[in-house]
């Protein structure tokens, strides 16, 4: 099923920090009138991104809103004009080929391009090499992130063209040779697809990984493509290695050109409580609630709503919560699934290995949360690696006696965090 | 001298007689110091240590006392002697290896003169082993008290983060660890018999 | 316990040598006053307690004999206890009867068992050349398995007329004394184990070889030295 | 035992101070060794008890009449002299009164020197107080200590024997459990009444959660 | 569209489960182990039925006596008494008289988990601590073997089977041999120990030699074990560990004396190895987590119960076997800690 257009919602909601870093400073004011594609917030510094209106319309406020991590933050409210089209219009054409990387750089920061594989990391500040490292090889994640999404899948299909032009840009802001499309082995059609497109020069290459979650996270798909140990608690850079994921390249491929900005992503929704799951191409600030109703999930009456995938995503309190840059998928859970999941019994660790055997970090869930539950916490740090943990959830999701295992790390590295700033 | 073979009498003292588990020697540095095993091995060297340093004072004393037809001052001379000797050797380490007395010293003083200590010393003797055989003895005896040192300090740590009842704790859950490893050690019995 | 060394740097003020070393030799004059008088004391009740439970344990194995003397193998022949024993010398006890006449002898035989090692005593009937009983000086044998070699009456009459006869040389036993398997012993220096207790019957067995072997030998030939006199 | 600022208990409090409240073998877990060794039947733990009542007596009385003349640096020395002696001495009383009890409990008498329980009564109390005090808290201790003994050795003379005192309790057939005559029953025993108390303890409404009787660090 | 009393579900992710709990896991095993329960009883017919029921009973009775004692909700449902007592009866041998079997049972559930908290918390294996802790008691009892395939089975009890409480069961020597002419009473382990008497393999697996109940069914219990280990409800790597070192071991004798030692086969089919290896060794809550643990902890098993069978006092091993290797489980999983993705290699942690 290809990718479908959701309409525009009579409001959109835009937080100014959609990305980790310091969030973006408005360049409008309420009651203003903002054209689709306009700047409406400016980058702060280097470690930030602009924001760009999603549909024609008028700036309606600039207010808290209730965010999907649950407190409130600051956003630019847009009510948008039934007669907004989603054509792209505003933008100043560059001619990429003759940029140098430091424009290339600038460019992409321009665009507000943030990693759209789930961290939301902005993708300008990532692609600038440190001084003191070369980066080898570009690796550009073409893993499903989770179980349940397609967004990625769709998107290598469907923008193979500017997947690889986005792959360029890339390897010319980091003045790489060398870039690996890693794809799971479940979409011969998406590496057919690449394949067919490839650059005769070879500079960029597809290979297809093992299906089998977390394949997508950097460290496993570095060491799967590579072969690379990413150091532990490190970052791949340390490794000569970048790790961008397909729909961050495709946009930029997609937007770079025509000096656009990032107002639309493709979004999975899907999930047992949806009527009309598949992919979408949603404007940013689209409240859920819009969203579902659309999909045809808006009346059921008793779920839970996950932002990002089943393993990692986040549970949101709000309908009013909007997409942002980060949001790669919306799941929805009904009432059976949930009463399943509270009938599960907790039980104490039979010592079965099951966690130890799938934790794709080589720690040992069971000691960990033995310690936890003796609310050990330095232990667990010291002896035990917890900070190397990247909450993959795999350990929870096979524990027979349903202990919630990365729940009890979550907490435990917070309160270890605290401990640290304190 | 006693029948055994020098294997049988190792081995007995290591599994089947194993000091603390059947012939009850050294019980309260078992039970109270066996909870960490970071500490455990230190402290099972040691003990092995001052074993056969009693173990060799008192073969000495042993030969002397009959010589001199002296019987009534055995124990006597057994508990000073084996006492200062360890003294001794503690003084000694401390100056000439501190590296060595940080690692072991600091438990000497606990186990200076204990059962097992004593133990061994009165063991060789009512058995009238060789001098070969006293040291074996010794050197099981140690080998085995440090073993089952190893094994509840094992345990014991894992049950530190299992939900035990609160009337389980302490001593009690400590003496049941013991009882159910003895049970297990009953399995070596007879080990090199017969032949 | 604990005999932790007093630090010098302890709060208390240093006593002189002298008078540390005039008390520990108080004590230690004290105590040995305690002890010898103790051992004093107690002497005759204990060797008399030590006689009373050798002749008793002996007396068990060798009915009919009324007193007994100790005396020691050595390489060089035997010789009364008492006096110095003479090196690897092998004890042994004689029984006599009324009359004074030999009545039998008994030694001690010792051999690993089950639990630990278990020390026999058995009587050697010089008429017969053979075994004439054994009693249990200790053992730690499993009760009610082990501890039947001192109970179980068809193990027992293994030991009525176990055969030890010497080789022509004289220097060993002709037959090795050997531990079979219940219900297959065939010859008179067999055997007969406990069934379920193997183990505890092997160390009888291997303890009386071990023992007999050594002994018979060097005594046989000084049997007459031994009549009371 | 008499602590500085506060009163000094009663002689009938120093005396039940060591049958119950720090009873040795229940309370302090002290001087495990002999009492799981020798508690195979109750005669056993009962004469082990005596000779220890009566070591630690002698030891106490003698200690602390001699404990002013006695130098910090020689204390310990001399205390295990004089407890060293005491226990040759009973060595031999009870070789003259019994071989057969001699035989069963073996090294144990001879280890009763390294009986924590004495030497920490010879520092912490001995050392402290008038010889009538130290007396009466040592036989105070020992009695204690003999109980706890018994304890042991009349269960395990039940169950492994089906006997009392050598006197068959359950007729000719009785199923003995060896396993309570060999070493893990010994240990299986005293937890059970371990166990047992802390239960109680448990139980009592107005006292605080359970207090776990905790494991003696040797000599510390 | 209507937004009415929309009830939004909040947790923390994972979102989904594998869902196989630990009821399940264990009720599987429960299966797998009523075949081999049925066949003993078809070996050695009533006793044996009366056996499994009064033992099971027993631990089951016993989880329910602490769980009122602790206070807490009853932990029946989750079917790990019912292995252990299943388990439990299945080594003892089917003469063994009622009452002693509801002693074991009462101590395999009390002394050997719950007083360790319960599910999970135990550090050894309690069917085996039970079967220890009479193997202690009634030394004589537990070494007591009744012939297979008894004519009268079905018709009637060994008499050593409903002996009063507290009193010693009857000789069944004389039962027996009027059952089965010619029966010896010894096990092949006990026969090869003391007669070097090497029983051929086919009697191991017709079950004819004399044994625990559910020892002498070798291949009904690979089955039983293979099915679990399909559905990944138990850890093959244990069994095979196990059951490799044990033949390795075995083979290396058998080449040095082979008029003494019998071959790898023997070791593989006599005295309770199997049961123990694919039954026992892989109880979860008693065996090591690290996959190096896992192998080393399997390894130990194999190795000592040859050692104690060749060189012991007793002629079975395997019990003592894994409850040692029960025993040194933490020590294994302390010093085999898998290695952290990206960690410097061969770093071993406390
Ligand atoms: C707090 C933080 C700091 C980061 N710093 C860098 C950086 O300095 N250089 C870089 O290339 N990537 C950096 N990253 C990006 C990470 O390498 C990673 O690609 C990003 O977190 C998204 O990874 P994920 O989607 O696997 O979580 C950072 C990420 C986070 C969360
Ligand atoms: C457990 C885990 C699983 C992940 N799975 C995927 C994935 O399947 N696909 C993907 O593109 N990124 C995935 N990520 C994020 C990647 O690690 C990486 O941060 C991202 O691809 C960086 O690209 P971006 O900065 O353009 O998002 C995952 C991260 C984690 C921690
Ligand atoms: C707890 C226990 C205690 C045992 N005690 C003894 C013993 O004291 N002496 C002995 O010979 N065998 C003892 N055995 C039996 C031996 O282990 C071995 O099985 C037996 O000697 C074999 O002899 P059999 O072939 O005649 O039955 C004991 C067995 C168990 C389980
Ligand atoms: C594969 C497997 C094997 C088991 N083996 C035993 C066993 O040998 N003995 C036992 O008491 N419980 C066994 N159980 C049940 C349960 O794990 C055991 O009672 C735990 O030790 C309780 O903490 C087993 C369970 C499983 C899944
Ligand atoms: S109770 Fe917990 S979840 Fe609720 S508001 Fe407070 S901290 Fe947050
Ligand atoms: S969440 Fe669990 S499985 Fe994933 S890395 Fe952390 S510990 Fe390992
Ligand atoms: S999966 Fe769950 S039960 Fe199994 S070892 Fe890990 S934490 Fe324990
Ligand atoms: S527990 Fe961890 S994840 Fe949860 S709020 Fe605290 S720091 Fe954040
Ligand atoms: S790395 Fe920060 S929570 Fe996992």
């Amino acid at each position: 099923m290809p990718i479908r257009r959701m309409p525009f919602a009579p409001r959109m909601i835009l937080p100014l920090a959609q990305h980790i870093g310091k969030p973006a400073v408005p360049t409008v004011s309420v009651g203003q009138e903002v054209v689709r594609g306009q700047l409406i917030a400016r980058a702060d510094g280097f470690m930030s991104v602009p924001l760009h209106a999603p549909a024609d319309g008028v700036v309606e406020a600039m207010e808290l809103r209730p965010s999907a991590r649950g407190p409130w933050t600051e956003c630019i409210v847009i009510r948008a004009y039934e007669a907004s089209t989603q054509a792209l219009r505003v933008g100043a054409a560059r001619d990429m080929e003759r940029l140098s990387p430091e424009q290339t750089l600038q460019a992409i920061q321009d665009t507000g391009m943030v990693g759209l594989g789930g961290a939301a990391f902005p993708s300008h500040v990532k692609l600038t090499v440190p001084k003191d490292r070369n980066i080898g090889t570009l690796v550009v994640n073409g893993c499903e992130c989770e179980p349940f999404l397609t967004c990625d899948h769709r998107m290598m299909l469907e923008l193979t063209d500017d997947l690889i032009a986005g792959t360029r840009y890339a390897m010319r802001a980091t003045r790489v040779g060398r870039a690996v499309i890693g794809v799971e082995d479940n979409k011969p059609d998406a590496i057919a697809a690449i394949q067919a497109r490839l650059p005769a020069d070879g500079a960029i290459s597809v290979a297809a990984v093992e299906t089998k979650y977390p394949q997508g996270a950097e460290k496993m798909l570095i060491k799967s493509l590579l072969d690379l140990d990413v150091p532990a608690g490190g970052l791949p850079a340390q490794v000569g290695v970048v790790v961008n994921n397909v729909g961050t390249l495709a946009m930029l491929g997609r937007l770079l050109p025509g000096g656009h900005g990032l107002i639309e992503r493709v979004v999975t929704v899907t999930g047992p409580g949806v009527a009309r799951p598949g992919d979408y191409w949603v404007p940013l600030g689209t409240p859920m609630r819009h969203v579902l109703d659309w999909a045809g999930a808006g009346d059921v009456s008793e779920r839970e709503i996950i932002l990002g995938g089943p393993m990692m995503g986040q549970a949101v309190a709000s309908l009013d919560v909007p997409v942002t840059k980060g949001v790669s998928g919306i799941l929805v859970f009904d009432r059976n699934d949930i009463e399943a999941e509270s009938r599960r019994k907790i039980y104490p660790c039979i010592k079965c290995g099951e966690c130890v055997n799938v934790c794709p970090m080589g720690l040992n869930p069971s000691m960990l949360g033995m310690l936890a539950g003796a609310r050990e916490y330095e232990a667990m740090g010291a002896h035990y690696h917890l900070g190397d943990c990247f909450e993959c959830g795999c350990c929870t999701y096979v524990c027979p006696s349903n202990i919630p295992l990365v729940q009890q790390f979550r907490v435990a590295k917070g309160l270890l965090r605290e401990q640290a700033a304190a | 001298m006693a029948p055994e073979s020098l294997a049988q009498i190792f081995l007995g003292a290591v599994l089947a007689n194993n000091f603390v588990l059947a012939m009850f020697l050294g019980l309260c540095p078992f039970l109270g110091v066996s909870n960490r095993l970071a500490t455990a091995a230190p402290m099972g060297a040691a003990t092995t240590f001052v074993m056969l340093v009693a173990s060799l004072c008192a073969y000495g004393l042993n030969w002397l006392v009959i010589h001199f037809n002296i019987e009534f001052l055995r124990l006597i001379s057994y508990i000073v002697v084996i006492a200062s000797a360890v003294q001794l050797v503690e003084m000694v380490t401390k100056k000439y290896s501190p590296a060595l007395f940080r690692a072991l010293g600091i438990y000497l003083p606990l186990i200076t003169t204990n059962c097992a200590v004593l133990g061994v010393a009165l063991f060789q003797t009512a058995r009238d082993y060789s001098f070969m055989q006293a040291i074996t003895f010794a050197l099981g005896g140690g080998a085995g008290f440090s073993l089952a040192l190893l094994l509840m300090a094992g345990l014991r740590e894992r049950l530190n983060l299992a939900s035990v009842p609160n009337v389980v704790q302490g001593t009690a859950l400590t003496l049941m660890l013991a009882g159910s490893l003895s049970l297990v050690f009953m399995g070596f019995a007879g080990m090199g018999a017969g032949e | 316990m604990n005999a932790s060394t007093p630090s010098p740097a302890s709060a208390t003020p240093v006593t002189s040598g002298a008078s540390m070393v005039r008390t520990l030799g108080a004590v230690a004059t004290v105590c040995g006053v305690l002890i010898v008088s103790a051992y004093q004391g107690t002497l005759d009740a204990v060797t008399a307690n030590k006689k009373i439970a050798l002749e008793r344990a002996v007396f068990k194995v060798i009915p009919g004999a009324v007193s007994v003397n100790e005396f020691w193998a050595g390489p060089g022949g035997v010789v009364p206890a008492g006096g110095a024993a003479p090196v690897d010398g092998i004890k042994f006890h004689v029984a006599y009867d009324a009359a004074g006449h030999i009545k039998g002898i008994a030694a001690e035989g010792a051999g690993k068992g089950y639990a630990d090692v278990v020390r026999i005593l058995y009587a050697y009937d010089p008429a017969r050349e053979a075994i004439a009983g054994i009693g249990v000086i200790a053992m730690r044998e499993t009760p009610g398995i082990g501890d039947k070699i001192n109970t179980d009456r068809a193990f027992l009459k293994n030991f009525e007329a176990l055969d030890v006869r010497l080789a022509p040389d004289r220097s060993t036993l002709a037959h090795p004394v050997k531990t079979v398997k219940h219900g297959s012993k065939q010859n008179p220096w067999e055997i007969d184990a406990i069934s379920g207790a193997t183990i505890t019957s092997k160390a009888v067995g291997k303890g009386i070889n071990d023992s007999a072997g050594r002994l018979l030998p060097r005594l046989l030939p000084h049997l007459d030295k031994l009549e009371k006199r | 035992m008499a602590l500085p600022g506060q009163a000094p208990p009663s002689h009938l409090e120093e005396f039940l101070e060591g049958v119950w409240k720090q009873n040795p073998v229940f309370v302090m877990v002290l001087g495990m060794c002999p009492t799981l060794a020798v508690t195979v039947s109750a005669v056993n733990a009962l004469s082990m008890g005596l000779a220890t009542t009566f070591v630690l007596v002698g030891s106490s009385l003698l200690i602390s009449s001699i404990r002013r003349l006695v130098p910090t640096e020689v204390r310990i020395a001399t205390y295990i002299l004089i407890i060293a002696t005491f226990v040759t001495v009973v060595d031999y009383l009870i070789q003259a009164v019994s071989l057969a009890v001699y035989e069963a409990l073996g090294a144990f008498i001879q280890l009763i020197v390294v009986n924590c329980i004495i030497l920490g009564r010879a520092e912490a109390h001995a050392a402290k107080n008038p010889p009538l005090r130290a007396t009466l808290n040592a036989a105070g201790m020992g009695l204690g200590f003999s109980i706890g003994l018994f304890a042991l050795g009349a269960v395990r003379e039940i169950f492994g024997a089906g006997k009392l005192f050598g006197f068959p309790l359950f007729g000719p057939d009785f199923q003995p459990w060896v396993v309570m005559v060999l070493p893990p029953g010994g240990f299986f025993v005293l937890a059970a009444w371990l166990l047992l108390f802390n239960w109680l303890k448990t139980r009592r409404p107005r006292s605080a959660p359970a207090q776990p009787t905790q494991g003696h660090v040797h000599g510390a | 569209m209507k937004h009415g009393a929309v009830r939004i579900e909040l947790r923390a992710s994972p979102h989904v489960k594998r869902g196989i709990g630990v009821e399940r896991i264990m009720f599987n095993v429960v299966l797998a182990l009523l075949p081999i329960a049925l066949f003993s009883i078809w070996q050695y017919g009533l006793s044996a039925l009366a056996l499994l029921a009064t033992v099971t009973l027993s631990c089951l009775v016993t989880e329910r006596l602490f769980n009122r004692l602790g206070g807490q909700a009853s932990t029946l449902a989750d079917w790990s008494a019912t292995i252990t007592g299943l388990l439990l009866a299945l080594t003892l041998p089917p003469a063994f008289p009622l009452w002693m079997g509801a002693v074991a049972g009462f101590v395999a559930i009390g002394l050997g988990k719950a007083l360790f908290g319960g599910l999970g918390g135990n550090v050894l294996n309690p069917a085996l601590v039970g079967r220890a802790f009479v193997q202690a008691a009634f030394p004589v009892s537990i070494s007591t073997w009744a012939p297979a395939y008894a004519g009268q089975r079905f018709s009637e009890f060994i008499p050593s089977t409903f002996t009063l409480p507290l009193m010693t069961p009857p000789d069944i020597g004389p039962w027996a041999r009027h059952a089965l002419d010619g029966f010896t009473g010894a096990t092949p382990l006990a026969r090869w120990k003391f007669e070097t008497y090497f029983t051929p393999a086919q009697d191991f697996l017709t079950g004819a030699a004399s044994a625990s109940a559910g020892e002498t069914s070798a291949i009904l219990i690979l089955l039983c074990g293979g099915y679990l280990a399909a559905r990944r409800f138990l850890d093959w790597r244990i069994p095979l560990a196990v059951l490799g070192a044990a033949a390795l071991t075995a083979w290396a004798f058998q080449l040095y004396d082979p008029a003494r030692y019998p071959g790898p086969l023997f070791v593989l089919l006599s005295g309770g190895l199997m049961l123990g290896a694919v039954f026992m060794a892989t109880d979860m809550a008693t065996s090591p987590v690290t996959p190096k643990g896992v192998w080393l902890y399997g390894a130990v098993i194999g190795v000592v119960t040859v050692m104690i069978r060749y060189f012991g006092g007793l002629t079975e091993g395997v019990m003592y076997a894994i409850l040692l290797g029960n025993a040194l489980a933490p020590l294994i999983d302390q010093y085999t800690q898998p290695r952290v993705f990206g960690a410097p290699r061969g770093k071993v942690r406390p």
